[in-house]
């Protein structure tokens, strides 16, 4: 007898009330939620402060010194809410505040790169002919094969410096990470489509194209949002690493990577310059990673509602009970 | 063909393909890269003449294809060069000489990869225990509170960079409490114990960025089998609960800890560019960096492929441990 | 003191009171069956008796007493004993219920491990044994085998060894035969019979279909939503029920024997009869011939289904009988043309037909899966219209909200969404979207056998209306002989993917040609415990022959 | 390396910048701070001495070396026929024989210079160093396949321009004539008075011959020097030196060779360098750095702790980082906007962004603030430390542009090298205060260094930088500013585009004088006068700040390197 439980059955308002139930997610969602704020009022917070994010200032750093911030606890004070960046003196507030819109936005904005190429290689490759579905799985392979560090190196360096660079990053970091997704969503696909709805569906007289979009899309939509929740978090560790690199974001333009890369060794001698895009990181994606994780228990209920009856089988008395007509 | 023999050709006939089709792309990218390649290898000062006399050397003047083609004839049969005084032979698979060094690749691909071996295979123990260590107990004492603090820590892994974790590692065990030395390479093959000492932190850095996933990964599988069926057999046939978690549902993380790790494997011995750096490790990874920086073709085009080669090994020797795991699973 | 002693029992989950206030006693040696539609709780009084609810949030109240245990206050330890100990569990799905990495010997010899101090060599032995006591041929090497590599009824036989390991006093078989073959089991529930007649265990059956209980066992409860409704000696029960319920679950089991009777069948067959007179001589309106499908390549490559032929006349019923792997599901896919046939060719009205036609519909085995659960029933059911072409909204409402009404359920349906449907609706939502196309043919893949046999018969009276009605020809595809019986004129029974025997349904049941046919039908299980036991003595004969 | 210095986490051969190999940057203590460290004890023989480095020694053979003085490590195995003194600060930019008897006897107007070997001088394996191995030395540097020195031979030999070495030309050079063999005689085409300068050079090593494995050789050079190499790893990653038995003191009085051996490992991260050395533990408490400085977060972690401030040497290097202008592209073709930009610098922010005052002095003269190169003090756009806005504004006024300017600053991306975006979002932010907005342009470091140095490309306003191949003004201004060195189909260093009359006359009059110290004052000259074409604006002059063990001695670190000698290092 079959016996799966109906995952994501009426959609939405479903999602959200399975999600509700999770604390841990809800208080992730809410830091995610603050921070987009955050990154999106930017302008305003460090009005509010009265500084900006490219100011020098010279007198706050100690030049003898290296530049260190002149001041405890990194010349904070109530000029300045962080203190300022060692040898620049430049407001490490506004700095931080600015850097999320960046480390946010080009993570998500690769996010929807590798979504966009994943699901439509990866359904091609499982709708397609035989030689489409080896020919795109092959390419796949050769993605995932590659070093993508260097390649990115490359790529970075072949485009024009006038094409605006964080969008040149968010679409190097998604060219480059899509092949697990593709994968993913071609593996459901071809289950999905021999499931006997989309069989159905195929009776109805449906072309391929309007099944795809009416039966198989919604049905790879859990797996593939709860990878892109995942993936968010990796593609902000990606960006940081590029600008490791040297190759992220430009300056003046401040990310939380490139302020990490710059402040790595000023953890002995200024550490709040290290230890702010650092905790901000950190907060960022362990957010990200926990609501990632409730979106996925929330879509696909199957594994905590197991877990809760123990010895499972019970909800077989849910789903076809009362079978009279 | 079918069976393990014919796995094998499959796979090495896709491999060949895959490693191919990177070669042209990593020879086409790198021909658009911007870097004058004879300047940069003739140094800074070099006059127009003497650059022309390099890139003749260096057969940069001809045309990409032409160049590809030498590079596949090296590749099949090897190819002579010239050291000024004496004529050497480059025997297959050759990927030609440095531009900058005129080493041969085959050369320096031999004394790199120990290095990355090294770092990678040790890291990969220390992942593996860290990450299914972690996840093990997390699924053992779910919902309880000593799992969040485990999960909490697994994930800080994750959300620190290498390059930061690695620093403060470094900084705080051996310049403060100096209870390691500084990290350096020592061979394998000269001292043992001092090739784990000094791989330790390096080890450790990495581990620790990769064990979170692990944790998650070993988790989310335990309680996946936890929940099924035969599981319910076990616990009604009065099996205890140690021997259930221990051995039956760990028992079914394995297979999806093997495909990541197989992934993880691959892509560190290129990526652990940030770790071999940090720690002055001349491995594959920092290795590469450098020849992207210098353009230094044969060297990336030969990096770039062994790091291919593994990924394209890791996988395989993934689906061969699934298919030894899990007789349910056919090699294709 | 009784084997077992249950008294009051209650199980809640959450808001659901699964079981209600059950009480009933099963001597040493004695077998009981409960017996039950799905969500009767009957399983949930199986899992209460070994403790299984510890732990998981259910709810259990009164007392259960087993083997002298007392389960609700037994500490974990006293439970771990028990459990295989003196009460060993056998459950529906033999292959989820063994671990697929460790071989089946390994496993007998794990659990008998946690209950006899035995060295693993000396585990290993009993494994062997045990297994070879089930009937599994060259048991020393089989042990060494994992659960994959066993057929179904292997591995119900290796999971009733693992029970016998610790030799138990109370044997409990939650619906140990649901999964398997007809034939298969025959062969386990003749084996769960001689292992009672060898040893003292008293057996607890859980099942939902009363023939596999009038087979085994000396008493029955029936259970409905948690609660006993009849209990009492097989013969009595089963014979002369008392309790309405218990006469309307008997009158839904499609019997073999008696095909006029029932509840909903002689009309039916009457009216059958009618239209296969009036339609016959309008000759086929689908054809297959010389049907032929391969899949896989290489080595790997196996023939589902090898040179079938068949007819299908206007609005006559077709029945296509078969075991697991017959092929006859892949038939069914090439008829509608979802498959496309390696070799031979489908003729829809004399003209070949490749690739879907609106005229040639299906209906599903699964009601879970058959219906996008993203998207309402109404759309799903409008998918053909829209498919077809039509704009007109209101048109298209009116049409569902039609059909809705026609499968029996209601016009304001529309918005509704599959899992708010219990199995039986949504098998009359696929019904409703499969006439939506205006067939002429509709091939049902084992329409019923997800439902519970009220159900079952519930949606078997409605096909045969609506054929009745529209005049369709239908392809009834089924595992289970007695509804394939019930509603076909002529019925066709495959093995391995050939069609060995073919004719007019009583011939083909009353006098079987073909040995299949035969080992088949005596296989079925019968209601009458007396006919049972000539059932049993027929198919000794058969396996001898 | 996180601080702006030659030697970089990048490769220093991918900047075309003048890199000087291994040796290119360092510190060591100004005279007194090394009396301080190391001058307690008598420095003594014997022991092992390790070199921890960010850069291998990938180029181990004296033709490919591009050195300033003869290198450091390199020095201790290659001789040359001259060397520069080994002695602290100024002292220390003064050229000395190795070799040769004396710095070389000029000739007919300086165009012919003549040297004569010492005599008792030989290889490793105790063969004698003959004038025909110096010649051949030099000759297989001209070989394509050894490409990479500096391009001063080239130049200056007679029919040396289109040689293309010994392999393939097997005749050899005529310039250079080796009548015995302790004579060798080299012939210009034109006077240059700095040619001892030039001697010291790792192209001036004997090579034997017989020896020679063409690009193999650098696994194994032969030992001129005080130290032979025992072992080679991973091209220039791991060498270990050990002494050479042949090397005689009596015939070299410049390197002092207390260590009986060197270890030599590389490849590590810059800030590692300074961790292990600040920990000085184990064998890194004999250990030195020639190659990484300490950078401006090591160096406030430093300045706070006495012990580690007692293990810092101070060094300077002739090096100068400007903003340079393409005068052929607006609006920088006229000089008021060149001017208005002088003004408009804020030294302070640029120095800070360097690594603060003590890494970096603010500089208002191209040449570097040393006697040898003629530094004559001049600042001729005076901008204050913070700059002069007002100035600024007023000369823009003048030059059309009322209402502020747009222009396009091009640096490189590199990371923590001194064209990189700290320095350039500095300078951004200074003119902002002059009413000047900079769009910033930052290209991969090859692309930078390919479009800034090719005159079809080069952009109109960029960060630049150029250090002397030896301390004296000639390679300092010739390169950037001889209108005949104008390369308009390859490298071209000219980036102001310069091309006047009388500082080209200037130019070959200086290199007739063969008195180092009268040149000296007219290089000075020369440098103010070309000031007053605004085709720069000298940012700042790089300090460099250096660690080393604690057991480490005899710390000497001249004018000329900027770092700390490894010939005249004890670690007993």
């Amino acid at each position: 007898m079959t016996d799966t439980s109906v995952p994501a059955a009426s959609g939405v308002r479903q999602f959200w009330r399975r999600l509700r139930t999770q604390r841990a997610a809800l208080v992730a969602a809410g830091v995610v939620a603050l921070l987009v704020l955050v990154a999106l009022a930017a302008p305003l917070l460090t009005a509010v402060e009265g500084q900006d994010s490219t100011t020098y200032h010279p007198s706050l750093v100690d030049s003898a010194r290296g530049g260190v911030p002149i001041g405890s606890l990194g010349g904070a004070n109530a000029d300045h809410w962080f203190g300022v960046e060692p040898q620049t003196g430049r407001d490490l507030f506004a700095r931080l505040v600015y850097g999320a819109r960046v480390s946010l936005g080009v993570a998500l904005a690769a996010t929807v790169v590798q979504v966009t190429i994943g699901v439509t290689l990866g359904v091609a490759a499982a709708l397609g002919k035989r030689w489409v579905d080896q020919l795109l799985s092959r390419f796949t392979d050769i993605i995932v094969a590659m070093p993508l560090m260097i390649m990115s190196l490359a790529l970075l360096a072949i485009v024009p410096s006038s094409f605006p660079r964080p969008v040149l990053v968010a679409l190097v970091v998604g060219l480059i990470g899509w092949g697990n997704i593709a994968r993913i969503v071609r593996a459901q696909t071809l289950t999905l489509k021999e499931l006997d709805h989309v069989l159905a569906a195929r009776l109805s007289g449906w072309g391929t194209w309007s099944i795809a979009r009416r039966e198989l899309l919604p049905g790879i939509a859990a797996p593939v949002i709860t990878y892109a929740a995942l993936l968010v978090p990796t593609n902000i560790t990606v960006e940081a690493a590029l600008s490791f690199l040297g190759v992220g974001v430009k300056p003046p333009t401040p990310s939380w990577g490139q302020m990490l890369t710059a402040a790595d060794v000023w953890y002995q001698a200024a550490p709040q310059y290290l230890l702010l895009p650092a905790g901000a990181l950190f907060v960022t994606v362990l957010a990200l990673t926990v609501l990632g994780d409730g979106v996925r228990t929330a879509l696909d209920p199957r594994a905590a509602s197991r877990l809760r009856i123990g010895t499972g089988r019970k909800r077989e008395s849910k789903t076809t009970e009362g079978g009279a007509a | 063909m079918s069976g393990f023999p014919g796995f094998v050709l499959r796979r090495a006939v896709g491999a060949v393909v895959t490693l191919l089709a990177i070669s042209v792309i990593v020879y086409v990218v790198f021909y658009v890269t911007p870097g004058n390649v004879a300047q940069i290898t003739c140094g800074p000062r070099c006059s127009p003449e003497q650059v022309d006399q390099v890139a003749r050397q260096l057969n940069l003047d001809d045309p990409l294809f032409l160049r590809y083609w030498h590079f596949l004839q090296g590749l099949v049969a090897g190819q002579d060069y010239s050291t000024g005084t004496s004529v050497q032979h480059c025997s297959a698979p050759c990927f030609g000489l440095s531009y900058q060094s005129d080493q041969q690749v085959t050369q320096l691909i031999w004394t790199k990869l120990p290095v990355s071996l090294s770092l990678v295979s040790g890291a990969m123990v220390l992942w593996l225990l860290l990450g299914v260590g972690t996840g093990v107990l997390s699924a053992w004492r779910r919902g309880r509170f000593s799992e969040r603090v485990l999960t909490g820590v697994t994930l800080a892994g994750t959300a620190t960079p290498v390059f930061v974790i690695g620093l403060v590692l470094m900084i705080v065990v051996c310049g403060e409490l100096r209870l390691l030395p500084f990290p350096q390479y020592v061979a394998l093959t000269d001292d043992p114990e001092q090739w784990a000492w000094n791989l330790l932190l390096p080890w450790l850095s990495l581990a620790l960025i990769e064990a979170a996933a692990f944790a998650r990964l070993t988790r989310a599988s335990m309680l996946e089998t936890l929940a099924e069926d035969h599981i319910r057999t076990f616990r009604a046939y009065g099996v205890g609960e140690r021997s259930i978690v221990g051995r039956h549902a760990l028992r079914g993380a394995f297979a999806p800890v093997i495909a990541l790790n197989a992934n993880n494997v691959g892509s560190a011995i290129g990526g652990a560019v940030l770790t071999e750096t940090l720690f002055g490790l001349p491995g594959i990874g920092q290795e590469l960096v450098h020849a992207v920086n210098v353009v230094d073709l044969p060297v990336v085009v030969g990096m770039v492929l062994v790091i291919g080669f593994f990924v394209v090994l890791a996988n395989a020797v993934a689906d061969v441990l699934y298919a030894v795991a899990d007789r349910r699973v056919v090699l294709t | 003191m009784s084997l077992v002693e249950v008294t009051g029992l209650s199980v809640d989950f959450g808001e659901l009171r699964a079981v209600d206030g059950l009480s009933f006693r099963l001597e040493e040696g004695a077998a009981l069956a409960l017996v039950g539609e799905s969500g009767s709780g009957k399983s949930t009084v199986a899992s209460a008796l070994l403790g299984l609810h510890h732990g998981t949030g259910a709810r259990v109240g009164g007392s259960v007493r087993v083997a002298g245990t007392d389960v609700q206050r037994a500490s974990d330890e006293e439970l771990r004993r028990l459990r295989g100990g003196q009460a060993a569990m056998v459950f529906q799905d033999p292959l989820s219920s063994l671990d697929p990495y460790y071989a089946i010997g390994d496993q007998i010899a794990e659990v008998y491990r946690v209950h006899a101090r035995a060295s693993r060599r000396a585990a290993r032995a009993r494994a062997v044994e045990v297994l070879d006591r089930v009937g599994i041929a060259d048991a020393a090497r089989r042990s060494r085998s994992r659960p994959h590599e066993f057929s179904g009824g292997m591995r119900q036989r290796a999971l009733i060894a693992m029970a016998l390991a610790c030799e138990p006093r109370l044997l409990i078989a939650d619906e140990p035969t649901t999964a398997l073959d007809v034939t298969v089991q025959a062969q386990v529930l003749d084996l769960l019979h001689t292992l009672r007649e060898e040893t003292s265990m008293g057996l607890l059956l859980v099942t939902h279909d009363v023939g596999v209980a009038a087979e085994s066992v000396d008493e029955v409860l029936v259970m409905r939503h948690g609660r006993a409704v009849e209990h009492g000696p097989v013969s009595r029960v089963l014979g002369a029920p008392v309790q309405p319920y218990t006469r309307e679950l008997l009158a839904a089991v499609p019997r073999l024997d008696a095909p006029a009777a029932g509840s909903t069948a002689p009309q039916e067959a009457v009216l059958e009869e009618a239209v296969l007179e009036e339609a016959a001589p309008k000759g086929a309106v689908l054809e297959a011939t010389g049907l032929r499908r391969e899949f896989g390549r290489g080595k790997r490559a196996f023939t589902a289904v090898r040179d079938v032929s068949l007819t299908l006349h206007r609005g006559e019923t077709l029945g296509i009988v078969g075991e697991s792997g017959s092929g006859k599901t892949t038939l069914g896919r090439m008829l509608v043309g979802l498959l496309e046939p390696t070799a031979g060719e489908v003729r829809y009205d004399g003209r070949p037909h490749t690739g879907v036609n609106p005229a040639v519909q299906m209906v599903f085995q699964d009601p879970v899966s058959s219906l996008n659960p993203r998207r309402s029933v109404g759309e799903s059911i409008a998918d053909p219209l829209r498919a077809r072409g039509e704009r007109d909204e209101g048109r298209i409402q009116a049409r569902v909200a039609e059909l809705l009404e026609r499968v029996g359920l209601e016009g304001a349906h529309y918005d509704r969404y599959p899992h708010e449907f219990s199995g039986g609706q949504r098998q009359r939502v696929g019904i409703a979207r499969a006439l939506a196309a205006d067939p002429r043919v509709i091939v049902c893949d084992e329409p019923v056998s997800a439902l519970d046999v009220t159900t079952q018969a519930h949606v078997v009276a409605l096909l045969g209306e609506l054929q009745r009605e529209l005049g369709l020809a239908l392809v009834f595809v089924a595992h289970d002989l007695a509804v394939v019986r019930q509603v076909s004129d002529r019925v066709a029974v495959m093995r391995q993917g050939r069609i060995v025997e073919e004719g007019p349904v009583d011939e083909v049941y009353g006098t079987p040609q073909d040995p299949y046919t035969r080992q088949l039908l005596a296989a079925v299980p019968a209601l009458d415990p007396e006919a049972a036991a000539l059932r049993r003595a027929e198919r000794r004969e058969l396996a001898a022959a | 390396m996180r601080q702006p210095s030659v030697t970089a986490r990048r490769v220093a051969a991918a900047s075309v910048s003048l890199v000087l190999a291994a040796g290119a940057v360092a510190c060591g203590p100004e005279d007194n701070d090394a009396k301080g460290a190391g001058g307690d004890s008598t420095p003594h023989k014997g022991g092992t001495l390790t070199v921890l480095n960010a850069g291998p020694q990938q180029d181990f053979d004296p033709a490919r070396l591009y050195t300033s003085g003869g290198g450091n490590v390199p020095s201790l195995v290659f001789r040359t026929l001259t060397t520069r003194n080994r002695e602290n600060g100024a002292a220390g930019t003064e050229v000395v024989p190795d070799l040769a008897t004396d710095t070389g006897r000029p000739s007919k107007g300086a165009t012919v210079w003549t040297y004569t070997l010492k005599k008792g001088l030989t290889y490793e394996d105790g063969t004698p160093i003959t004038s025909a191995d110096i010649k051949y030395g030099i000759e297989r540097s001209f070989a394509p396949e050894l490409s990479g020195g500096a391009p001063y031979l080239r130049d200056w030999l007679v029919g040396a321009a289109g040689y293309q070495g010994p392999y393939k030309d097997k005749k050899g050079l005529d310039a250079i004539e080796t009548p015995d063999e302790r004579t060798i005689v080299f012939h210009l085409n034109k006077p240059e008075g700095e040619f001892p300068y030039l001697a010291t050079q790792t192209q001036f090593t004997p090579v034997p011959k017989s020896k020679d494995t063409g690009t193999k050789y650098e696994e194994h050079p032969v030992s001129s020097g005080p130290y032979r190499v025992v072992r080679n790893e991973n091209d220039g990653e791991r060498l270990i030196l050990e002494r050479n038995t042949h090397w005689s003191a009596s015939t070299d009085a410049e390197r002092k060779a207390y260590p009986d051996k060197i270890d030599v490992r590389s490849g590590l991260d810059s800030s590692v360098i300074n961790q292990r050395l600040s920990a000085s533990q184990g064998a890194d408490a004999a250990a030195v750095t020639t190659d990484t400085n300490l950078g401006p977060a090591e160096l406030a972690k430093v300045s706070g702790d006495k012990d580690l401030a007692s293990r810092v040497g101070t060094g300077h290097f002739g090096y100068t980082n400007y903003l340079a202008f393409n005068p052929d592209i607006k609006p920088f073709n006229d000089v008021k906007v060149r001017q208005a930009i002088s003004y408009a610098i804020d030294r302070s922010s640029v120095v800070n962004a360097a690594g603060g005052s003590a890494l970096a002095e603010p500089a208002t003269t191209f040449l570097p603030d040393q006697k040898s190169f003629g530094y004559t003090p001049y600042d001729l756009f005076p901008a204050g430390k913070s700059g002069d806005p007002a100035k600024a504004r007023q000369l823009l006024k003048e030059a059309g542009h009322p209402n502020g300017l747009t222009v396009t600053l091009t640096h490189s991306n590199a990371k923590d090298f001194e064209t990189s975006p700290e320095i350039a979002t500095a300078v951004q932010d200074a003119l902002k205060k002059a009413g000047i907005t900079v769009k910033l342009q930052g290209l991969e470091e090859n692309d930078y260094s390919d479009k800034i140095h090719d005159v079809k490309t080069e952009p109109g306003f960029f960060l630049a930088h150029w250090g002397a191949d030896w301390p004296s003004g000639g390679p300092f201004l010739a390169p950037i500013f001889d209108g005949r060195q104008i390369v308009k189909d390859g490298a071209n260093f000219n980036t102001g585009l310069l091309n006047d009359k009388s500082v080209n006359a200037e130019i070959d009059a200086i290199n007739k004088l063969t008195d180092l110290d009268q040149a000296a004052k007219r290089w000075g000259a020369l440098d103010k006068k070309i000031g007053e074409k605004a085709l720069t604006v000298p940012l700042f002059h790089p300090v460099y700040k250096r660690l080393y063990g604690e057991d480490v001695k005899n710390i000497v670190i001249s004018d000329w390197t900027g770092v700390l000698d490894i010939s005249q290092v004890a670690v007993k």
